[in-house]
């Protein structure tokens, strides 16, 4: 690879991007360069300035983001303070979410066939992976559930879209659950890496 | 983990989230696809297992016998030879089919979500954060509602405040009670309270105290200038008055 | 610029410094790596590849840390703008003024039964949203206030008018003063000082 000293655009990207925690819109970044830039260019130079390094540019719900890179995640956790996991009912619970949204409560718990705890859902709403969207016009106005833009976020997904169809997810038959009772995911290896390149 | 070992079971019953999550376990122990699988085959294989735990602990949780209930009745309706009734549960073991897919997708998206890099988890966004926010404060923030309530609250207030307005005191001065003290000496026959000589609208307070030290020392002066006596019995007692005997008979 | 894949050692205090809170210190990434490394040239290699970019490598007090390149922080700086709402004690002096005008200092100070700050007066005449308008000619010749043409444009006025009457305010009634004798001003609040109008 061979670029050119990096133009005065690209060190202001990289600045505002790295300056951030959150994820910065494109049109953040397109309103600090003169009008004629190609942004998607710099963005583009700015990743391969970074790919294969300890930092990555990565793209997430509209905007984009540094984060270190996921093979490090084991030495990084000694360092940096690492919330808990989110159990499987939680995981369960928030996956029937994104792809139902915006769906009721009892909804949920039919589609798991279980009820849910209150603390998986405060867990999910206090992790502000979900929100509220309004109230059905049915009997009782139950609340409606989707995810929130952290959603995407946390789970480096650029949209809702990036998820997989159901097609997709039922081909490979399941990994055998594990045998409950405490079902510790065992750390499964990201299947594909994160990067969600969008061309 | 041996499934002969009752104990082990329900253990395992405890861990599974509901009934249909434990249906879905078993469905994929059959190892084919979701729509081949034996629904009977699933049932029995259920209730076994209810049967077991029960065994060991009566007080099973509500929803896994209200299931098996319904799985008794959806075996005893797919056994019947074809009739009515035997359609009606080749529908209903279609949507239990249909039911436990759903939940398989259910779980292989979460699945898939958890093996996404998670944020905070496998992947650390940037820890010193910098910003470069500035705050600017200098414009106003007003609306009309709020100019008119202000309007009405100034009013409201002032209204109410009148009644604490202070009002202009005018004490009783020596000269008022040399006056004073000078007109109602002739009615006096005999010794009187100096406190009778006092105003009638000063009642209580500061006025009160006010005209009794001006009444006081207008008594102290005329009593010098010898037209009338003073006399008080004991300390802090009341102070007496009467006009003087005569000319001069003094103090 | 060419350099060898960033090994392993590289990539990880990169990533450390980037996610961690705080300045790390050398030894915590002494503690990271294989014991054979050699920290500070690992330092200094990383302090390379940022060198001239928009992000670089300082060393505050005894940690590292990653920071925006000095020279793009005015590019960054972002203005927000947080509008302040005028103090109780402001706006019901504006709205007296706004009122009552012409009015003396003394009268806005009767009308609001309170006497008036000379911050307050002094807020919103910075804010130029009133004005003297002359002297009343009077003992004193106190000088008269007024509303100005800005303070039309604040509250989004196109003339005085656009006030609403002050009968059109007064739903209730206002609490009736006590009948005792010390009243002072026994009526408050001249009939017919409205508004001001100036046709």
């Amino acid at each position: 690879m061979d670029h050119e000293p990096a133009p005065h655009s690209l060190r202001l990207i990289e600045a505002a991007i790295f300056a951030s925690r959150e994820p910065v819109l494109r049109r953040t970044l397109a309103g600090l360069l003169p009008d004629d830039t190609d942004l998607d260019a710099a963005i583009a130079a700015l990743r391969a300035l970074y790919a294969g390094r300890g930092v990555e540019l990565v793209e997430v719900g509209h905007g984009l983001q540094f984060r270190t890179a996921p093979d490090l995640a084991a030495s990084l956790r000694k360092l940096v303070e690492v919330p808990r996991r989110l159990a499987r009912a939680a995981m369960e619970t928030l996956a029937i979410i994104a792809y139902h949204q915006p769906v009721t409560r009892s909804e949920i718990e039919d589609i798991r066939g279980a009820s849910l705890s209150q603390q998986t859902f405060d867990q999910l709403l206090e992790a502000s992976l979900i929100t509220s969207r309004g109230r059905r016009e049915s009997p009782g106005r139950p609340t409606l559930w989707g995810t929130t833009p952290s959603f995407l976020t946390q789970f480096n997904l650029t949209d809702l879209r990036d998820l997989p169809k159901r097609e997709e997810l039922l081909v490979d038959p399941l990994p055998v659950a594990p045998p409950a009772p405490e079902l510790v995911r065992p750390d499964p290896v990201p299947e594909q890496t994160d990067i969600s390149v969008s061309e | 983990m041996s499934q002969s070992d009752p104990d082990q079971l329900f253990l395992q019953l405890d861990g599974y989230e509901g009934p249909l999550d434990l249906l879905l376990d078993l469905a994929r122990a059959q190892k084919v696809d979701l729509e081949k699988i034996s629904i009977l085959g699933l049932v029995e294989q259920y209730l076994a297992v209810i049967e077991g735990a029960r065994k060991i602990r009566l007080e099973l949780a509500a929803d896994w016998l209200v299931m098996a209930a319904w799985l008794t009745w959806l075996k005893s309706r797919l056994l019947l030879p074809h009739s009515a009734e035997a359609e009606d549960a080749e529908q209903a073991a279609g949507t239990l089919a249909s039911r436990l897919a759903d939940l398989q997708a259910i779980r292989a998206a979460a699945l898939w979500l958890n093996g996404r890099p998670q944020l905070g988890q496998d992947v650390f966004a940037r820890g010193l954060a910098e910003d470069f926010t500035e705050i600017d404060r200098s414009r106003l923030r007003t609306d009309l509602p709020g100019l008119l309530s202000a309007y009405l609250a100034a009013l409201r207030r002032a209204g109410g405040k009148r009644q604490y307005a202070p009002k202009k005191m005018t004490y009783f001065s020596v000269q008022d009670a040399l006056k004073r003290l000078a007109n109602l000496l002739g009615s006096l026959p005999d010794w009187a309270s100096l406190t009778a000589f006092l105003p009638d609208d000063v009642q209580s307070g500061l006025p009160r105290r006010a005209a009794m030290s001006s009444t006081l020392i207008a008594g102290l002066e005329m009593a010098r200038s010898g037209m009338i006596a003073l006399r008080q019995d004991q300390n802090f007692g009341p102070i007496l008055v009467r006009r003087a005997e005569s000319q001069t008979d003094g103090s």
